[in-house]
């Protein structure tokens, strides 16, 4: 799964892992911001048309858990984590 | 005192300087993601080395060993586990949750070493030690951060069976 | 298998003896009391070998090590602890409680090593392994055990201090 | 602490430990029984004069914890046990 170029503007770099990496069929990517824009973690999963049940995904915004309605901002590091089984 | 197979976390580094210049008070955190082999006794052995470079005598230590299982969920035997991680966040996140534990506790130190990667029946996935004034802390906090990390840290299993399938478990096995 | 320093209690051998022929539900006990130096890491890597030797895969197995305190119960340096037990019922009372823990948490095998005699600050007095098919009951099991050989196994404590006098214990540190 | 030689006759064997056999000088000694006497561990806790509150020890018979009244026989070892430390 490549990873595509980051455009030149302001953008957010997504992340996706494990089972959902694979049934999204890509595990990163850009996604260019428009200058005011500041969309939520729960509006781009609807804008990437993302496999499963967003009530089972946790996010984390710059390697943070956060809310999945946290407004997000240019520069942005986003990942939807599916159900975590460590240790 | 540094492990071969183990990568320490830069977080934890800096964790561990500011612990040491805070006094006797800050717990002393020692993380590390594995991508090689992890040897329980051979962590534990460096691990008291360590504390007794620091000066600190623990009079109760608790530990966990966690191991891969030899089925797969479906009870077909499994060729091997896979560890996926999310680089970054996975250090920070253990760093914090082993802070967090060790405050709430008192603990005096609290190691965490924790495989990534492809592992066998038997390997070790996760070795949790915490070193304490007294027994009840040190197996509450074990105990807790044990939990913690297994909910809370980035860490997703696959299991591999003897025909080439795999699946992504959905969620931790019970207490 | 047998650890030179360690002194194997006959009753430990006939009940292992007997959970062999009782089948894969009886659980290993290892126990042992000691008059030399107990070496933690050293007594887990063997009894590792010896649970890979009986063909057992633990994925879960939890830990206690109790190591002498640096000061006497009145804060003063303590030069060495002195450990009193009864010979015959110690071992007995040992093996009767680390047999009901195993059972009433169904683990696969248990190890206890305890010391006897003269420590030094620092040694470890103590040491207990539990390990199980899941974590809760390997913890449960290894935190209940240790509760229960501190209040019913006859052994007891003497503090030597710096001066040359010395107390008997008349009880265990809160949990 | 020299042990006194066991009698001839129908005895018991008495052990003390630690702050106990201390406090009390001896640590083991037997008592000679006569033929239809079965006395308690209690009655010998006060026979015996014991140093200290019997409410804080325990009795072993045979290597055992025993209850203060159980009559004991010919042949028994009875030990009275200050408060444990272990571990």
């Amino acid at each position: 799964m490549a990873v595509d170029p980051a455009p030149l503007g302001p953008h957010l770099r997504l992340r996706l892992f494990a089972s959902l990496r694979e049934a999204a069929g890509w595990g990163e990517r850009h996604w260019p911001l428009a200058a005011a824009e500041a969309p939520t973690p729960r509006q781009l999963w609807q804008a990437l048309a993302l496999p499963g049940e967003l009530l089972t995904i946790r996010v984390a915004i710059n390697q943070q858990f956060a809310s999945l309605d946290t407004p997000l901002q240019a520069g942005d590091e986003l990942a939807f984590l599916p159900p975590i089984s460590g240790g | 005192m540094s492990s071969p197979s183990c990568r320490r976390s830069v977080v934890a580094e800096v964790s561990q300087a500011l612990a040491a210049s805070a006094g006797d008070r800050a717990p002393l955190l020692r993380i590390d993601l594995c991508a090689q082999p992890l040897l329980p006794w051979q962590q534990l052995q460096r691990w008291q080395l360590l504390l007794l470079d620091r000066g600190l005598i623990a009079p109760a230590e608790s530990q966990f060993i966690g191991r891969v299982r030899p089925l797969a969920g479906d009870g077909s035997p499994l060729t091997r586990l896979e560890l996926e991680h999310y680089p970054g966040m996975t250090e920070r996140q253990l760093q914090s949750l082993a802070h967090a534990a060790a405050v709430r506790h008192g603990a005096l130190a609290v190691l965490v070493q924790h495989r990534v990667g492809h592992l066998a029946p038997g390997e070790a996935i996760v070795l949790v030690a915490v070193a304490a004034d007294r027994r009840g802390p040190a197996q509450r906090c074990c105990q807790e951060l044990l939990e913690a990390l297994k909910h809370d840290a980035p860490f997703w299993k696959r299991e591999w069976r003897q025909d080439g399938s795999s699946d992504w478990l959905a969620g931790n096995t019970p207490l």
